[in-house]
């Protein structure tokens, strides 16, 4: 059993780079794509504010950087090695070789992709990239406040290429878990419990914050964290209908999908929170925007609405009890990527096994049937690709992060932690007033200082 | 000269800067503060953790007065203030040997009458 | 005379599921409403920074949550049964039946919707339900600082099936108002009078703020207001463009007027402003902004690009003087919902009645010619749709708040209010300095102090 | 030689309206230029938030209202007299005609406009028109903190009139740099070294800051810095992409690039941080993607995604080392509009004529060779351009701010200036505590003050 | 009646804050100051411009004590603040004349002395 | 010992510091304030709400000094805060019983002396 979305390119012949059956090259769907590939783009962006915002404002710019270079040093990296090692159509089944390195033979005609696409090829290596920068930027949750920025760039890049791309290359590149038949349809898989495992391996390398556990540690600014949650809803319709790959009605399925999960997770959590402590958190809110968006996303186009109402209410429930537990555990998984992330993710990928269907409100869009619609097998493929994706993003991390020990040190040191990370690390406030802030000069000398004074 | 040094609630200030008016004070200088008294605390919870928020916002008035004004200008500040429940901060009155007007360099009482 | 828009659908026979002459499902139309629907959601987060920045810093969670819960509690409330009431074909002329309860039978397919349209019925019902989203959201800021949580979500939720639905379905959904020739392009009577009359109605049944009046309240983060009045203009364009319901000739006049006419709002506020005081503010330039999108609203897809500057002008006038007047007045709407959108929306769909045209730009893009055409009655049906929306809305909102304070008292305590609702409503702080926090732990006891002390 | 994007429209005759040859008017290049307007405008509330992080608190709302009254003078403007003067298809080579004066004739067929396309004429009128409220704005930043604000109303909107129309015809309209074989695709020419140099003339005219070099300026948000840096990004995709005029393979050219370069800034950006101070700035990493984002725009549809990461790479050397330098010197460019825009605009200008390609990953889509293709000639034709843009938009500038001067006195006063421009000339501060402000009532005596005790 | 003023680095709040709860001390007022004594200026660059920050973030304890609670509440603080590196601020004792509790109007000792 | 305590304009802080820098005073604590004297108020407007801003932002310096260091301490803020213009804020010297420096421990005048 193949994945079906690829069929159409890897039946004439896996490898090949010319494909008699194309589709034709569409306007309209390019038209969408460009806006998709914007709005995945933005959501890096949003991560940072959504991140920010929880931790102190000592960190605030650190935890934003985190984010923000993987804009930079991700996306050069997908351009000149990702892309190919992910999705070129050649390689084997677990990874792709290096045709399409430095973008080299990457054309804007919609040919010579590892699936059938009907938008320029390159856009759609803009599109992908956009993910995996995402991806590794999430990473960075798990292991605020602590690591050295240097050892995190490093860090970061090397995961993107080393364990980011094989993923995307076993489940959306005609690899061994597409030929399994296990689906995931905008990154439940490759995404999202990649990142969420990853984040919590890191976190046990790195050790807990010296204040953990030992004082609270609070959100500086929550209003940046519903900023972050609302601009990360917004790219995912992106991350989500993109993931169709045109302005069809598989797209719309998983924009509709991509609205309707969120809303009902919101409502649970909520409620939940009501019964708790009697409260409706912001955080809380902010949250399960977050957990909701994981949890469709591998079933985004394979699910009816109502499914992804249910799937969000459903899903809104396993993260939300490990967040309580988490905070109560040694585990400083700092922002909770692990509960958010790697559990909303296996959630999702497993409901994506029980609700996905092939006829979606009318229309043939689906890809295959899970559990509901008469296929059980199909939970036990989803399970077997996330057991695949949990052991080797576990341990890639862990080796890499050794290695990157090996090179420079993780941590940074107790008193710059104390100090604040911002200060140490970027040489840089997040708010400052500007009082008694001397300017130094070329010279070196501070103006404004008599020479004398300082002696 | 002395210098009174208050703590009171935030909803407070304007009741106070109204009263203090009224009492013919007219110099004087606030600033946000956080304070533990006798006030319960108030519990927070953000995911799963769960703090106990022991400090309360407060604001904290100094004013510099003439030991003629120390006794209206408490007066003010107490009545101005209260609600009567726990929480509603205290009133200290330190001395001070010296007080400039820093624009003229006027001392003491010279230093806090304004000029009309 | 009846709604032209829906006319291509209503010919065959209102009610009749299946028409024989739906047009052709359109990629490029499919293309632009995903993102106008990515757009109108945008709204709603941006909302919540307008108002929040408004507010006391005591009361930001809090006002920015009115607005989040709607994305989850309303979103689901549309796709349970709101959209089947206000859209179904089915019904008679004053409420839709319940059909499509639980999105039973909408369908990928370009069909079955009330109207004619060229993209999947599931994402036409997904652009609507965004509309009442918002429209439950703008409520709120006569509200703010001062309602029990759980008594508002109660009241919102409740609010966008009964009071909203109903009067969609009057003007959109083939109603009596659309039988009568009402036009509404986008949401000025629907919307933004029905929000601005709400708000008023609330403001005066929940009564002042205790401080309102006594001591001034000033915005605790202005940047915040602007943030917002950006964001709900470039979503504004997927309101108003996207009520087009396609990339059309007549998407692409209601965009123009949506730049145009807060264009044109903003200096004229300025001026005003200017005139005024010698200053220009920048709550006023947030203000004038929202107050334009408001006023071209009802009008996008129906007048000229110079009507609409003019509106734009027209337009700011009266809710200028409304919130002069409003400031000065007794009754404590906070974030002025009915100077703005109120006043906004009536002075918009009055002027749709007076800019009106066919031909717009030498295209036939229009439906109706309103007075400077030629056609003065309009303005009279424009002002009759008004009045009834003012007074179902009216009475609606009044009759649902009765209700709800029957089952949970409506009002925080005076003490709650005076500590900040972010607090005692959501348990939270926007922005926290951590320090004095004490970490709770599992035990109840906090971690870090010994338990001798505490006895 | 002329600017063959223009060419089907020209050759027929230049300054004839009626087309015989005009493209189909097409839904899908409709439906990406609805976004893609939508995101440049976007683009210039973004500006607001990079500007505002970077000033100090007490300066904040004015300097985002520098960037806001531009969205409403600007844009008035520009529908009135602005479009007609730069990019009307009569006049002669410098100068368009007033045809389109008040929008007259500007249609919603896709007729009429100076180049071919294949979207609603008014449309596009309305995306140009973002282009010239975005490039005044940007340069406000060179004079915050000291500009009375009405003498930069007028001067803004004369400038958008007087300097950047006629640039526009000449680059764009088919004015005497488009027959030279000038080429700008998105605007490096006429958007950037334009912002660029008039904002380094006014800060030289204005003169310093009084604090300026005396004491230290700190940002007082980098987050918003960031927040800003992010949406410009976001909003750049509409400017470069939707250069294109829709969405086309040139149009997904010129998005992958504006992906690209901006990361490969970022990279370089960050080394050179970390190699000389041994801190990755997040001031620096938000200037990095502006300055990676300037140096791809007059490029972007022209080069090869290769090239875009070599003059990202490329050309954060120039403005890197330039704003050091500036840091240094006397100029008070306070937010670096000269080192990021003037300096990044010309390096891409050159750079376009060096990596400038035809034929681009497979297909025809750009429209000319430059140095590295053969075509050396191209390097000086750009050189020149730029010459003549950097002569023109000093010049004006100067003459501008001098009739601007005699009207009204350009500067606030010292005392002003110290106390903050936001209460000095909006009578507002962007953040208040609320605690210590008196109402003030109608009668004007403040409520809450006895009327004897005032006395 | 005195007044114990203390700066003392922000991360150790928690623990003083501790220590004067074992001290039995239960009343404070607290605030965020910048200091600048005999540590060494940090630096920060901001594009171009590089920066000393002469001042560093503290936090100051304002507490009004009886006389017999300053010792302990003098060394409560001492040795929860201590890290013994530059930096870690100083204590205060001045004189106070009078102490009111607003919310009763008691005064001094009894101002102080928290309400079971 | 004393405790010098100025209210001072914002503006004026950078001047103050090097004023205090060349008059040898090394340890001092700032933090930022508002104040109402006789500056004339200033009017905003939100909306249509018109306030009066009683309160102007002001920074208050604390200085823990020897007796000897007082007047030149005083002089040196004296001159430097100076603008001519009401509102240039005020000097309080206070009376201070004891000095600790956390780090050591040493008391007094030592407490208060840099470390070479
Ligand atoms: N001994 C003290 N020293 C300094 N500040 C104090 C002291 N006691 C109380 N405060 C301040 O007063 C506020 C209210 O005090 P609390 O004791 O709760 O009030 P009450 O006097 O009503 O019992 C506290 O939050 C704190 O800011
Ligand atoms: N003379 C003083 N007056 C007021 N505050 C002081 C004084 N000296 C130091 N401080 C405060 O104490 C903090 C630490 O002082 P410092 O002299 O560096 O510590 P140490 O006592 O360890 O040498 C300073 O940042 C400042 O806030
Ligand atoms: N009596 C006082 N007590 C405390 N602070 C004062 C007093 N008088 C003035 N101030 C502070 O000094 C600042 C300037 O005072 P003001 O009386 O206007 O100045 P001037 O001395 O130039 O007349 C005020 O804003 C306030 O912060």
């Amino acid at each position: 059993m193949r994945n079906l979305r690829l069929l159409g390119a890897l039946a004439v012949g896996a490898g090949s780079v010319a494909l008699a059956q194309d589709p034709e090259l569409s306007a309209a769907d390019t038209a969408w794509m460009l806006v998709a590939t914007g709005l995945v783009l933005l959501m890096t962006p949003a991560l940072a504010f959504f991140y920010g915002g929880l931790v102190r404002s000592k960190s605030a710019l650190n935890t934003m950087m985190m984010s923000f270079v993987a804009l930079g040093f991700v996306g050069v990296a997908w351009a000149l090695v990702g892309y190919s090692i992910s999705l070129s159509p050649g390689g084997n089944d677990f990874i792709g070789d290096l045709r399409f390195a430095f973008l080299n033979g990457v054309s804007l005609e919609n040919k010579g992709a590892v699936a059938a696409i009907t938008i320029p090829h390159l856009l759609w290596m803009a599109f992908q990239g956009t993910f995996c920068i995402i991806t590794a930027a999430l990473v960075s949750g798990s292991i605020v406040e602590r690591m050295r920025f240097p050892a995190y760039l490093l860090f970061m890049t090397l995961w993107s290429v080393a364990v980011y791309a094989p993923l995307a290359k076993w489940v959306w590149g005609g690899g061994f878990l597409a030929d399994l038949g296990a689906w995931d349809f905008a990154g439940g898989t490759v995404v999202h419990i990649n990142a969420g495992i990853s984040g919590l391996v890191a976190a046990l390398v790195l050790g807990t914050r010296k204040d953990f556990g030992r004082q609270a540690i609070l959100p500086h600014n929550v209003p940046f964290v519903l900023l972050g949650a609302a601009l990360l809803w917004f790219g995912w319709f992106g991350f989500n209908a993109g993931s169709a790959w045109g302005a069809s009605q598989s797209a719309s399925i998983a924009f509709v999908n991509t609205m309707l999960a969120p809303a009902a997770a919101l409502v649970v959590w909520a409620l939940l929170d009501l019964t708790r402590t009697g409260k409706v958190t912001a955080v809380g809110v902010a949250t399960a925007i977050v957990v909701g968006l994981v949890v469709i996303t591998p079933a985004a186009g394979y699910v009816s609405a109502t499914s992804a109402l249910l799937m969000g209410a459903i899903g809104a429930f396993p993260s939300y009890f490990a967040m309580l537990w988490r905070a109560r555990s040694k585990l400083d998984d700092s922002l909770d990527v692990f509960a958010g992330h790697g559990i909303g993710g296996m959630t999702g990928a497993i409901l994506t096994g029980v609700f996905g269907q092939k006829v979606i409100a009318g229309v043939e869009v689906g890809y295959f049937n899970g559990l509901l619609a008469g296929n059980p097998q199909q939970v036990l493929i989803q399970a077997f690709a996330v057991l695949i994706a949990v052991g080797y993003s576990a341990l890639m991390t862990f080796i890499l992060l050794k290695l990157v020990g090996v090179i420079t040190p993780l941590r940074a040191s107790a008193k710059d932690e104390a100090t604040g990370m911002d200060v140490t690390q970027h040489g840089e406030e997040g708010y400052t007033s500007g009082e008694g802030a001397i300017l130094v000069l070329e010279s070196g000398e501070p103006r404004g200082k008599p020479a004398a004074a300082k002696s | 000269m002395k210098l009174v040094v208050a703590i009171v609630r935030p909803e407070k200030v304007n009741d106070v800067l109204e009263a203090l008016y009224k009492a013919e004070v007219r110099g004087l200088t606030i600033s946000r503060v956080q304070g533990h008294g006798g006030e319960t605390d108030e519990v927070q919870t953000y995911r799963g953790t769960t703090v106990k928020m022991e400090l309360h916002e407060k604001v904290r008035f100094e004013i510099g007065v003439s030991d003629s004004f120390v006794a209206p200008t408490v007066r003010a500040i107490m009545s101005a203030a209260r609600t009567g429940e726990v929480g509603d901060g205290k009133i200290f009155v330190l001395p001070v040997e010296k007080v400039y007007r820093i624009r003229t360099g006027e001392e003491d009482t010279a230093a806090v009458t304004p000029v009309a």
